[in-house]
């Protein structure tokens, strides 16, 4: 079994809103240090071993569905792990 | 009775809250800004809908960390009552007044239309008037409106009577079909459908005018019958 | 493209630079000609957004004039952010239509989101509360992934910019044809409520007062999406496309907010323009020309979010959320406490000057300084030629088709099927139609009705447009588009004012396009005259083709009617077994 | 300067509905090797150094604002970089 973790973020030049108001709110709370947050989106996919490629089929996951390539970017890492 | 509704910059029925109170109840009301300090004049807090600070990270997270929010908190431990809807019942939810969280609807999909809520219990503060078992109708306009909370919580819920609508036909996956609950003591209450929505014949349906009335009834029998 | 890598005039003039932000030879030739010079980059990139199709209206201007625009409750026609029609008492409905169809093929979830935000800032900055929304879809068949993706995206598009702002979205219509496989329509209407004594306009008047900036920092995204919006789609504008902008709801709420409570408690406001297409330059253009007077900017003040930005980014960017006004010399901190309080930019970056000019200055030099009339007034009127296309005589010399009808039931079944006749319920339920708790006639009826608190009045509103019909016969077509609407609102028990429209063709170079244009505009002006609903505000989308196939003209119009007593609404639905049916008509 | 990656994940018990629907979809997809798909966040949090306990101040975003503990777990990770 293969173990993969997606990492979805937003592309440099987007506005990202959502990181905006959390920044917003940490400065409330007094963590002036926080000079910026960016927030994406974190997947992990469990997948069956069998006879494909695997890098060919995760990217072709991550960039017909799992992010949107007009605004996102994605990376991945693969793990394998025995199934119990 | 004088009532608050909170405003915080995303809320966006605190004038259905408003007019709710003020034209089909009759009674006081004013809008709070999220930044006040002192809710010690009023005699009920109302948190409204919308999406208090663009719903982002969390619904109601951000929120939580307002200036007002402590003072809610006071309200409630001083057994004012206490009522969330939609966003508001959120948030009362990230404040830890009310236990468990929401998720995405399981559909996915934010959901506007009129739903039949069963009354679970009619001897809140918020229920008083209804009867056990009856049926109402009353709009729910939510993306997130998934109630969760673990086995352990949902028995305390029972155990304690503190379900107090659930949905005739459940629209979001909610745990065991429930649309409000309140706390332990039984003076906050946190509910995905919106009343205030739902007080004048004109727009479909007036059956929550009756959870106000019985605000407004269980206050004055505690209050201005002792005097 | 930063600073050291900007070209220089001469190369901008021999290399023909300017054709690739849109402007052809031409152009480039009368703007030498008005400014007897040629323009640096700067300056030709703020000409060539000012003189695209989508805010100069070169080749749609001869058509609109066709529309009757006047009539007696009209207090505002077209030319400012939206229109504006008396409703008695001291109150004013104001609505406007806007299409996002480009941006919504490319990124449909924001570029629905962005153009729902876009219509609501037209509004609020003419004063008015938005009371409600509208829209107007259409989408290729839905069979292929890539519609029913569209589809599914620009809905939540729609919902999740509308919902969370809390403006009810009221109504709307959804059509599926091939034509609009590659192009689909998105077209977003806002319906708002002002008292006349609270009517703005976009104007900076008054030499020395102060050009203020607020709402959403610049970035780098949607720069040149003006001119992308004034040409056609293909697999090229992928390498075209700007950043694609992102819709901050809750940054427009506050926003909106501020604005409105600026508008209602504050008299040192001169005027105020959102920064829709082409952002910084055309409202401040625009404000400067329609005052007679001109605007002097230091960009290094302009609230940035990204670094290192060049006066041409950030003049042409079209980060979303953002307005400009005019302030009263001396009292701008009265705006900037209100501001303040929503946590919102608020910042003078610039002042009205009389010489009739927008100059920007950036890092101490002057970048730009342009004639204002040039750039908002000046650009050239192209009388397109029209031409009869060969369909039109085919189809007009065929006999009546009369279907044969076997069973009355499977066709009448089989035809409700059909995802453009079938329940919208499945879009509509994703809309909070009834926050401000105001929405007595839901989606699912002829018109929908919104009451006005505190009186016994309502307004119905809908959006109408056959397309197949414009297709078949522009003028006929058209005609009936806002016969359709006018009914739709009779049927609801409203008197019909006046109409919006949002003009989606193909590309007005082709001369069958531009027949079908002009067609339409004339059904269109036939009908406004007849029912007295005079046009009052609209949008022209144009080049709405993939790969040279057009998509079916649709002037979509959007009409709002006056109920004066909420005692008279009526809805469609058959409500009690006994009574009896009445068709009326021919 | 730290460059700290905050991942947010729902507690195991927690039924994902997205989850649960991209997995239908990647199935739709032809995907049939996937097995299960979580859906969680993935902040990025750039913050000045400073003169106090990175952990303590991590750990007390992540616990009030970033993370809802009665639904979900996070874990995070530091990297210092040279500011430009
Ligand atoms: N995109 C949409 N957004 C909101 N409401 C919609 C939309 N499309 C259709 N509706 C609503 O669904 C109902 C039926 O629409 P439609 O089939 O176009 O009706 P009609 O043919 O009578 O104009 C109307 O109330 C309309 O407002």
């Amino acid at each position: 079994m293969y173990k993969v973790k997606v990492y979805v973020t937003l592309r440099e030049s987007v506005l990202d809103p959502q990181g905006k108001a959390v920044m917003g709110s940490l400065h409330k709370m007094g963590q002036s240090e926080v000079e910026d947050v960016r927030i994406g989106k974190y997947l992990e996919l469990t997948l069956q071993k069998g006879d494909y490629d695997l890098d060919a089929k995760i990217t072709a996951m991550c960039s017909k569905l799992l992010s949107n390539p007009v605004i996102e970017d994605y990376r991945y890492e693969v793990e394998e792990v025995v199934a119990q | 009775m004088n009532f608050a509704v909170i405003v915080f910059p995303g809320s966006n029925c605190d004038t259905d809250m408003y007019h709710a109170i003020k034209d089909e109840l009759g009674m006081d009301v004013e809008y709070v800004w999220h930044d006040e300090t002192d809710l010690s004049r009023f005699d009920g807090i109302l948190l409204p809908g919308g999406f208090s600070y663009g719903d982002y990270l969390r619904t109601g997270a951000i929120a939580n960390f307002s200036n007002v929010m402590s003072e809610v908190v006071k309200a409630a431990n001083a057994g004012k009552p206490v009522l969330g809807v939609c966003n508001g019942f959120q948030i009362l939810l990230e404040a830890g007044l009310l236990p468990g969280a929401m998720r995405r609807n399981e559909s996915l999909k934010f959901i506007c239309k009129q739903e039949d809520l069963i009354v679970e219990n009619d001897t809140t503060m918020f229920s008083g008037l209804y009867e056990k078992g009856e049926r109402i109708t009353v709009p729910v306009a939510h993306g997130e409106g998934n109630y969760y909370c673990d086995q352990e919580t949902l028995e305390e819920l029972k155990a304690n009577n503190q379900i107090v609508f659930t949905y005739a036909s459940n629209p979001n996956g909610s745990v065991e079909d429930i649309a409000g609950i309140t706390n332990k003591s039984g003076n906050v209450l946190g509910m995905m459908p919106h009343p205030e929505r739902a007080v004048d014949e004109l727009l479909g349906s007036n059956d929550g005018l009756k959870l106000f009335q019985s605000i407004v009834k269980s206050w004055r029998e505690r209050y201005v019958a002792a005097t | 493209m930063s600073l050291q890598h900007e070209p220089t005039s001469s190369q901008i003039k021999e290399e023909k630079l300017y054709r690739e932000m849109g402007l052809n030879d031409s152009e480039f030739e009368l703007i030498e000609k008005i400014i007897g010079r040629s323009p640096n980059w700067t300056e030709t990139g703020l000409f060539s957004v000012m003189w695209s199709e989508h805010c100069s209206y070169k080749n749609s201007k001869p058509v609109l004039s066709k529309f009757p625009t006047k009539g007696e409750r009209v207090l505002q026609g077209p030319g400012e952010g939206a229109g504006i029609v008396d409703i008695g008492d001291g109150q004013a409905v104001v609505f406007k239509i806007e299409s996002h169809n480009h941006p919504s093929a490319i990124e449909p979830y924001q570029g629905a989101a962005t153009g729902v935000g876009g219509i609501i800032r037209d509004v609020f900055s003419m004063g008015a509360r938005p009371i409600a929304m509208l829209n107007s879809l259409r989408f290729g068949e839905l069979e292929s992934p890539r519609v029913k993706y569209l589809f599914e995206q620009v809905v939540a598009g729609i919902a999740g910019y509308g919902n969370c702002i809390g403006i009810p979205t009221v109504g709307g219509e959804v059509q599926f044809d091939p034509s609009y496989e590659g192009n689909p329509l998105v077209n977003a209407m806002c319906v708002g409520l002002i008292d006349h004594k609270d009517i703005k306009k976009g104007q900076a008047k008054g030499a020395g007062n102060s050009v203020m900036y607020v709402g959403a920092k610049t970035g780098r995204d949607g720069i040149h999406g003006a001119t992308f919006a004034s040409e056609e789609l293909s697999e090229a504008s992928e390498e075209k496309r700007p950043a694609v902008q992102v819709g901050d709801p809750f940054m427009e709420k506050l926003v909106m907010e501020a604005c409105l409570e600026l508008i209602q408690n504050c008299d040192a406001l001169v005027g105020i323009q959102d920064m829709g297409a082409a952002g910084l330059t055309s409202s401040s253009a625009e404000m400067a020309s329609k005052a007679g007077m001109g605007i002097e900017m230091n960009l290094n003040l302009i609230p940035q979010r990204e670094t290192g930005m060049t006066a041409y980014e950030m003049m042409l960017s079209e980060s979303q959320e953002r307005m400009l006004l005019v302030v009263e010399k001396g009292r701008e901190h009265e705006v900037e406490a209100i501001f303040a309080k929503w946590d919102l930019d608020c910042v003078t970056v610039g002042t009205v000057i009389e010489e009739q000019v927008l100059r920007l200055t950036h890092n101490e030099e002057i970048v730009a300084e342009l004639p204002v009339d040039a750039l908002a007034e000046d650009a050239p009127v192209y009388h397109k030629p029209s031409n009869e296309p060969a369909y039109y005589g085919e189809f007009q010399s065929q006999e009546n088709y009369v279907p044969e009808i076997l069973s009355f039931k499977s066709t009448l079944l089989s035809l409700l099927a059909q995802p453009t006749i079938a329940s919208k319920e499945w879009v509509y339920n994703q809309y909070d139609y009834m926050v401000r708790t105001n929405t007595v006639v839901a989606p699912g009826s002829d018109a929908a009705v919104v009451r006005i608190r505190g009186t016994k009045k309502a307004l119905a509103m809908t959006t109408d447009c056959n397309s197949r019909y414009l297709y078949l016969d522009p003028e006929v077509g058209g005609k009936i588009a806002v016969a359709e609407a006018a009914r739709n609102l009779v049927c609801s028990g409203a008197k019909p004012l006046a109409l919006t429209d949002c003009l989606n063709y193909g590309n007005p170079e082709k001369p069958e396009i531009f027949w079908q244009l002009e067609k339409s505009a004339d059904g269109i002006s036939a009908a406004c005259t007849k029912l007295a609903t005079p046009v009052i505000g609209g949008n022209v989308s144009l080049y709405n083709e993939t790969n040279g196939v057009a998509v079916y003209p649709t002037p979509v119009i959007g009409m709002v009617g006056l109920i004066e007593d909420t005692k008279h609404i009526v809805t469609q639905s058959f409500k009690e077994a006994g009574d009896i049916i009445y068709l009326i008509g021919e």
